[in-house]
C-alpha cells in the first residue's frame, strides 16, 4: 500500500497553500507540501529538498545521513563479504 | 500501376464555413466539398479515385513486389489528437505501414476512412490530413480510396481514423509468431514506453508535466534493412497496445516456448521510469509506436543487431532476452537485482497504483 | 534516480542474501520451520514479487502476505455504496485508479463508469477538489482510501475545501488502520507468524511507537522496512537476525524516511478531521474493532455518508474463499481451491486477488516463479 | 488460398463478464478473450489469422478472378443499431461488398475495424459479429483481418464499424463514373428511399411508425447476373448517403452529359411517400442501401433490364430515365405532372420541413 | 394517397394548362405584361419549383415568389438571440428542422449544435413538451416560428403546459402574421403585381375575411390556393380569369380546407395566448408594423424571452443583398448580383437562399428550368 | 410555409388530452386533435375523420363535398376540351 516516491522540489508555486512543484526522473507536477513545513522550515526552505511523495503530498523529507548510513552498513557488509572472500582465496591460493 | 487513366478532377470543391457539421456528412455538396478541399487535395496521388468508391490496382504490378498480398486494418482513437512526437494522422499512417512491414511485406497502399464528430474546426481537420498526406508520402505508399461520416456532437471523440493497407511480401520470408525456437534470441529497436507514458501525460489527467515523447514512427525501412541483413527472421511485431510484454506473451504461446528476457538489458528512458513511479506502472506494459520485438536465429543476432544499429530508428536496438525450452508460453524476467519474475499478459488495462 | 537505484544495487543484494543465509544457518529450525515472516503491507508484497525476491531467499524463509493493501480489504457492501453514489446524476465520483476493478456485489466502478457512471481517475484528493472548484454545479465525491499514510492527504484536502468554502466536494471514507489488524491476526489460534516486516509509509507518518505491543506482548520482532529490494532484504536480515538472537524488537530499517515520532503535522490534520469508528469491515477478515476512521461531525458536511443516502449492506464474502486463511499464513495462495479458476483477476472472488498488491493477484500475475515454473 | 497453414488456435479465449469496459481495449487478456470470444469464433474462417496482425493472401490466387484488384473502405456509423430490415453488422459488409461490386469486382476479403462504446452489453456485440459472419458467408467473402478499439462511456455511439473491402475485376469489364454516352438508359433495381426512411422513423425523433424497412441487401449477385447478361454496362453505383439524386449528379459530372429522368418511372413505395410528405423530405435524396444506379448503352437496355428482374433483388427494376447531350452536370425530371424540374446536388442534408 | 394523388392528377394539368391559355389570350396584354401574379406563401413556391409549373405555363405569366417562408423571413438578430438561449448549459432548444441552418451573425442553429449547444429537431411543439415533461432538470425551449397556421399548434401546447404545471418549458415566440406584410408590399411604389395566390393554410386559421382590403383597396385579385399542384394551376387560372374580366375579388379555390369563418377553436387558442406586437423585423423586408405576436402577460412563465436574457440585437441585412425587391417582383433571384456567387445555400446571404422554400433557394435547388438550361 | 397533408384518423388515444392517430400513407404518429373537436363533434366521432395534419396538429377537417366538387369542376374543363376536341376531329373528317 501507500505508494511512495522520492522527488525533488524545484520550485514553490503558492507558498500560502503549500504547493510547490516536484521532479520525479524528469516528470514534475505540483504537491502539496502541508506536512513537511514548520516555522524552522518555511515553504522558501524547501526548494531543493528531497520528499518523499504520496498521492500528491510530500510526507516526509528525506534524511541522507540516515540513507547514507544505511547504505553504508550495506557497503560493509559486501566489503565484510569481499574480505572474507580475499582471506579464502588468499588462503587458497 | 494506375489502370483506367481518369481526366483527375481539377476543380476540387472549397468548404465555405470554418467548423464541420453534420451537413458535411450528408453525401451532398458540402461532404463533396470537405472531401476535396481536406482530403483529395492532401493525398493527391494518381490512383486516388474520388469520383469512384473503389481504387483499382494492376494485379501485375503488385505481384512484380512479391508471391504474397498483406492486409491489414486498424482504427485509431488517441486522444489527445495533438501530442507530443505525433498526432492521430501521423499515427494512422504508421500504425498500418507498421502492421504490413512487421510481416515483410513491402506497404503499398492504404485506404483511410474517417468519423468526423460535428463542431470539429475545419483547420484541425486539414492539420491531420496534412500530417497523413506527410507520413505516407515520408513512407512511399500512396492512400488510394477513403470515407468520412459526420456523427452529431457526443457521438464520437473529435475523429476516429481507419486506415487499411495492403502490402506485398517478397518469395522466401516467413515470418510468423508461430516461428520462434529455443535458442532464438529476442531484439528491440530502442527505447519502450515512450508513447504509452507521452500519451498519458499529454491527457493531463494525473496533471503530470513529462520530457517525454511519442515514438510513433514509419518502421519500414528499418525493417527493410533489417530483412535486407537477415531475411531469415523468425518474428517481428511492433508492441503496440499491452506493450512488449504482451508481444512477448503472444509470440511465446504461438510458438509454444518460454522466453526469458533481462532487465538490465531492456531499455527505459529515465522519464518512463519516473512516469512508472510516480503512477505504479510497468513499463513492459506501455505502448509504444516505434518499436518492435524480434526473434532471430541466435547465429544471425549480431549481423541483426548491427542492421538495427545502423538506422537512425534502431540507433538503441538491444537483445534484451532469449527463447528457450522452458513451459510452453510462459515469460519471465531476470530481474536486475538478481531474482526472477513472470511476466504474464495484463488482464485489462495497467491503473495507476497509487494506494 | 537517487534514492532509488542506490537501493536496488545487485552486487549488495547478493552480499545481503549470504548474511541473510548466514543467519539462518545460526537459526534453531527445530523451533521455527519454515521461518514464516509476514510484510503486513502490500507495497512490501508487490516489490518482493516485482524483483522475484522470494526465489533469491534460503528455501527455509516463507513470506505471508499480510493485510496492508487497502484496495483489497474493501469489503463488497462498501464497493456497493460506491457504485451508488457514482450513479447519481449529479455526481463526479473521483479515485484512484485501483479502486476501479474492486468487485462489489453488482459491479465495479470500473463497469459502474461503464453504464454511465461519472467515473474519474485522480492521481491526488486535490485534484478532487480541483475538479469540485471546476464544476459548481456538480457534486464532487473523493473516494478516500487507504491507511495512515493517505489519511493525512485527505484530512488536508477536507481542510482546504473548508478554509474555500468549497461545499460540493466531499469524502467516502474507508481509511483503515493496520495495528488492529496486526492485533487480530497476532490473537488467532492458528497464526503461524515468527516475525513482521512493518509498514515503511504508515511508520513515516504514525512513528514506530505504535508497534511496540507486538514486540512487547507478543514477542515478535518488527522491522519497519522501506520499499525499495534492497530495504526489504536488509529488513529480513534484522528479523532474521532478532530470531536468531531470541529477540523482539522494534527496528527501524527505514530511517531516511520514517522517525520514531512520526510526522506532527499530518497526526494533527488526521485527529482535526478524523475520529475512530467502533469497527469497521475488512473482506477476508470480517469485522475488527477501532480499525476505521469517519469523519468528525464538525465536518458532516464534507462526509459522502452523511450527504447521500447509501445502501449501507454488509455483503458477507463467498464461503468458498479462503483469503482469512491465507492472510493468518495457514495457506499460500495457490493452496486456495479457487485459485487461478473462478477466482482469476478479471473475476476475483475474494480480496487477494483484486489489486496487483493482493497476494493472490500478486501470485497469478508475476508468479512465484519457483514454484509456478517448477523450480522447487 | 491461405499460404502459411498454421495450426488453428482452437483453445478461444472465453469473456467473462456481460459488459464491455476499457479493461477489453487493452491489450491484454480481456482484450484477446473479447475478440477470441465474439469476433474470431464468429468469422471463422482458414484466411483468419488472429494470431497475426495481418492476412496474408496468394496473389496467384488472386490473378485467377481477374487482372485488377479492387480496393474501398467505408464506416458504419448507423443509429439505431438494429432496424426494421437490417442491423450495422449487416450493413457493415453489403455496405463494403457492394462498392466492391458496382465497379465490376468479385468481392473476396474483407477487413473489420470496430470501435466499441464501454457499456456495451456483450450479447448485443455477439448479435453484430453473428449478422455480419452469416451476411459475409452469404455473399461468399471473407473477414480476414481485424481490429478492435474501446473507448470511454461518451467517447462513441455504442460502435462504429469500418469494413474495408478487397476484390478483382475480371479482364474487359470497365465501369466508371465518366463513361456514360447521350443516349445510354439510366436503370434502379427497385423502389427508392427505404433505407433512408426506415432509419429516420426507428430513430424515433419524430415519433413516426411505419412500416418500411430497409432495403440494406448484398447486391452481389445481382450485379454478376446483370454483367454475365451485359458485360458492357458503363456505371453501376449503390445509391447509398445522398440518394439517387447524388449518384445521378455524380454520373452526369463526371461523364459531361446531361440526364433525364422521369418522376413517373421512378419506383418509390407508398410508405416512403407519406413518410416524405409528412416531413417534406424528397425520396430522391433519401439513402438506400440495396439499391443502385445503372447506365448502359441504348441497346442493351432490354436485356439489362430483363437480367435484373430476373432477380430477387431486381424484381421491381426499371428504366428511369436517359442520358442526353444536354448542359454537362445537368440532372433534371419530368415530373409526374407534366413539369420539369432540376434535381440538384444537395448542399448538405436533408431537414424535414415543417413549417 | 386520398386528397393527394387526385390532385396531382397530369391530364387534368393539361386541360387547365390549356384552359390558362385561353384566358390569356382574353387578357390585354399591353395593361399587363408580365402578368405578375404573387404566391405569398413559401409551400406555394416550393410546390412550383417541385413540380415543374413555371415552364408548363405561358411565357406572359411570371410568378413572384412571396414572402411567406417565416423561416427565410427570420432575421439574423432573432436567429442570434435563438444561439444564445440554445447556448445556455441547461437549456434543451427545440427547432423544426428548416429552421436550423438559418444564418445569424456569427452562426446557425446547426453551427451552435455542432459547437456543443443541445439543439434537437422536433416534429412537433407537443414533442417539445414531451421533452420538457422528460427532462425535469432542463429547461426546454420551442423555437415558435411560423404564420397563423402554426400559432395555435403553439398556443395549444402553451396551455397543456399550464393545465399540467410544467414549469420548464418555454416558447421562444417568432410568429408572424402575413396580412400585414402583403400590405406593406402593396404600398411599395415600384409595386409590379397583378394579382395574388393566397395562403392556403393561413386561410385554414384565419378564414378568407382578412384578404378583402386586397380586394376592395387596392384592387387586386386574390385566390386563396390549395398546395397540390392542380390546386396552384387552378388559382392561377381563377387569377387570370378576375384579371381578364376586370374584377378583383376574393376567392377560395381550396374550400376542401378552407372555410370562409376560419377555425374558431384555433383563433380562440391564439386569441388567449398572444397579443400583437408593436413591430416585427422581416430579413429582406425590414420592420413593419403589427406583423408579428408575442405571449400575453398572463404567459409570461413560457415566454423565453423573459425568462432567458437575450442579446436582442438588431442586425442589418447585408447592403448588398436585394431580397427586398426580388419579394416585390422588381427584379428575379437570378438577377440578384450576389445570386449563386456570395449568396448561396451553404452560405446564405439572403432571406431568400436560407430555406428550401425560399425564392432565390428553390431557384438555386430546382432552378427555373426554362432559365437555367437555356430553354427560353 | 405551413408543411400540410391529408390524413385519416384511425383511432382515439386519449380523448382528454385530444390525443389520436392519424395515418398518412401507412405511416402513423400520435396527433392533437384540439382543433377539429367541438360539441357536435367529440373525439369519439373523429375517427375515420380525413384531417389536415400539420406540426402534430389536425388544423381542419377535409370536406369531402368540396373536394368533389373542385375535382368536378376540372374534370369538366378535360370534357369541355375533349368535347372541343372531338368536335374539332368531326369537322375535319
Ligand atoms: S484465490 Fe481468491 S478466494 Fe482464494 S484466497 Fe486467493 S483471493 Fe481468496
Ligand atoms: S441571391 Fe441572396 S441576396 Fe440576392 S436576392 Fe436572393 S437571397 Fe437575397
Ligand atoms: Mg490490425
Ligand atoms: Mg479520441
Ligand atoms: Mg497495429
Ligand atoms: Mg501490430
Ligand atoms: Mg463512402
Ligand atoms: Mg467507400
Ligand atoms: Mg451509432
Ligand atoms: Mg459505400
Ligand atoms: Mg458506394
Ligand atoms: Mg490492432
Amino acid at each position: 500500500m501507500c505508494l511512495g516516491i522520492p522527488g525533488r522540489i524545484v520550485s514553490i508555486d503558492d507558498a500560502e497553500n503549500r504547493l510547490a512543484t516536484v521532479d520525479v526522473g524528469g516528470v514534475r507536477r505540483q504537491i502539496n507540501i502541508a506536512c513537511i513545513v514548520d516555522a524552522e522550515h518555511p515553504p522558501e526552505a524547501c526548494v531543493g529538498d528531497w520528499v518523499l511523495v504520496h498521492v500528491g503530498f510530500a510526507m516526509s523529507r528525506i534524511d541522507e545521513a540516515q540513507a547514507a548510513e544505511t547504505l553504508r552498513i550495506l557497503a560493509e557488509l559486501g566489503e565484510a563479504e569481499s574480505e572474507i572472500e580475499a582471506m579464502r582465496m588468499t588462503a587458497a591460493s | 500501376m494506375s489502370i483506367v487513366a481518369r481526366p483527375k478532377p481539377r476543380n476540387l470543391g472549397k468548404l465555405m464555413v470554418s467548423h464541420v457539421t453534420v451537413a458535411h456528412g450528408g453525401g451532398g455538396k458540402a461532404m463533396k466539398d470537405l472531401i476535396d478541399d481536406v482530403f483529395v487535395s492532401a493525398f493527391d496521388n494518381d490512383l486516388l479515385a474520388p469520383l469512384e468508391d473503389q481504387a483499382r490496382l494492376d494485379l501485375a504490378a503488385l505481384a512484380r513486389h512479391g508471391d504474397r498480398l498483406a492486409f491489414t486494418t486498424d482504427g485509431y482513437v488517441v486522444d489527445p489528437l495533438f501530442f507530443p512526437g505525433g498526432d492521430i494522422g501521423k499515427l494512422a499512417i504508421c500504425g498500418t505501414v507498421n502492421d504490413l512491414a512487421v510481416g515483410g511485406a513491402v506497404p503499398l497502399h492504404l485506404s483511410c476512412a474517417v468519423v468526423i464528430e460535428e463542431g470539429m474546426a475545419v483547420e484541425t481537420l486539414r492539420a491531420i490530413a496534412r500530417s497523413m498526406a506527410a507520413t505516407a508520402r515520408a513512407a512511399g505508399v500512396s492512400i488510394v480510396t477513403g470515407d468520412t461520416k459526420v456523427v452529431p456532437r457526443g457521438a464520437c471523440d473529435k475523429i476516429f481514423i481507419t486506415t487499411t493497407g495492403i502490402g506485398v511480401i517478397r518469395p522466401g520470408l516467413e515470418i510468423g509468431a508461430d516461428r520462434a525456437r529455443p535458442g532464438d534470441i529476442v531484439l528491440v529497436n530502442g527505447r519502450l514506453g515512450d508513447h504509452g507514458a507521452a500519451i498519458l501525460c499529454a491527457r493531463g489527467d494525473m496533471a503530470l508535466q513529462s520530457p517525454v515523447e511519442s515514438d510513433c514512427a514509419d518502421l519500414s525501412g528499418l525493417i527493410a534493412a533489417l530483412l535486407a541483413a537477415v531475411p531469415g527472421v523468425r518474428f517481428m511485431r511492433d508492441a503496440t497496445r499491452g506493450g512488449i510484454a504482451t508481444v512477448l506473451n503472444e509470440l511465446a504461446a504461438a510458438s509454444r516456448v518460454a522466453i526469458e528476457i533481462d532487465e538490465t538489458a531492456t531499455p527505459i528512458d529515465e522519464g518512463v521510469r519516473g512516469f512508472c513511479e510516480i503512477l505504479g506502472l510497468d513499463p513492459l506494459y506501455l505502448a509504444n509506436e516505434g518499436k518492435i520485438v524480434i526473434a532471430v536465429a541466435p547465429e544471425d543476432a549480431a549481423v541483426a543487431l548491427a542492421a538495427l544499429r545502423a538506422h537512425p530508428l534502431g540507433r538503441d536496438a538491444c537483445a534484451i532476452g532469449k527463447v528457450t525450452a522452458g513451459e510452453a508460453g510462459r515469460v519471465s524476467m531476470n530481474t536486475l537485482f538478481g531474482g526472477r519474475r513472470i511476466v504474464d499478459m495484463l488482464v485489462g488495462e495497467q491503473l495507476p497504483r497509487i494506494c | 534516480m537517487k534514492y532509488v537505484d542506490e537501493f536496488r544495487d545487485r552486487e549488495k543484494a547478493e552480499a545481503l542474501i549470504r548474511e541473510i543465509n548466514t543467519v539462518v544457518a545460526g537459526i534453531d529450525l527445530a523451533r521455527h520451520r519454515p521461518i514464516n515472516i509476514m510484510e503486513v503491507c502490500g507495497g512490501h508484497t508487490h516489490s518482493i514479487f516485482r524483483y522475484g525476491l522470494e526465489g533469491m531467499l534460503p528455501k527455509e524463509i516463507e513470506l505471508i502476505h499480510g493485510p496492508g493493501c487497502p484496495v483489497c480489504v474493501l469489503p463488497m457492501g462498501r464497493v456497493d455504496d460506491c457504485v451508488a453514489i457514482a450513479e447519481r446524476p449529479e455526481v463526479i465520483f473521483t479515485t484512484f485508479g485501483d479502486a476501479m476493478r474492486v468487485p462489489g456485489s453488482k459491479k465495479s466502478l470500473m463497469q459502474a463508469k461503464a453504464a454511465g457512471a461519472d467515473v474519474r481517475m485522480v492521481y491526488s484528493p486535490m485534484d478532487a477538489l480541483a475538479l469540485a472548484r471546476k464544476n459548481p454545479g456538480r457534486e464532487v465525491v473523493f473516494f478516500a482510501l487507504g491507511f495512515e499514510t493517505t489519511m493525512p492527504s485527505t484530512a488536508l484536502t477536507v481542510l482546504q475545501a473548508e478554509a474555500e468554502g468549497v461545499r460540493n466536494f466531499s469524502l467516502f471514507c474507508n481509511h483503515i488502520t493496520i495495528v488492529p489488524t496486526i492485533k487480530a491476526i497476532l490473537d488467532s489460534p492458528d497464526l503461524q507468524l515468527d516475525g513482521f516486516l512493518g509498514p515503511g509509509h504508515v511508520s513515516m507518518v504514525t512513528g514506530t511507537a505504535p508497534y511496540q505491543f507486538i514486540a512487547r506482548h507478543y514477542r515478535r520482532p518488527l522491522v519497519v522496512a522501506g520499499f525499495e529490494p534492497l530495504d526489504i532484504l536488509q529488513s529480513i536480515w534484522m528479523v532474521l537476525k532478532q530470531i536468531r538472537d531470541g529477540r523482539a524488537e522494534v527496528e527501524n530499517q527505514y530511517a531516511r524516511i520514517v522517525s520514531d515520532a512520526g510526522n506532527a503535522a499530518a497526526l494533527a490534520a488526521v485527529g482535526r478531521v478524523y475520529e475512530l469508528r467502533e469497527f469497521f469491515e475488512w473482506r477476508g477478515l470480517g469485522s475488527i474493532d477501532h480499525s476505521g476512521v469517519r469523519l468528525r461531525a464538525a465536518y458532516a458536511h464534507f462526509d459522502a455518508e452523511k450527504r447521500f443516502a447509501i445502501p449501507n449492506v454488509t455483503i458477507a464474502d463467498p464461503s468458498s474463499c479462503q483469503c482469512g486463511e491465507v492472510l493468518k499464513g495457514v495457506i499460500k495462495p495457490w493452496q486456495c481451491k479457487m485459485f487461478g479458476g473462478a477466482c482469476n483477476p478479471e473475476t476475483p472472488l475474494g480480496a487477494l486477488m483484486v489489486s496487483s498488491e493482493g497476494a493472490c493477484a500478486a501470485h497469478y500475475q508475476y508468479g512465484g516463479v519457483q514454484r509456478r515454473m517448477g523450480v522447487a
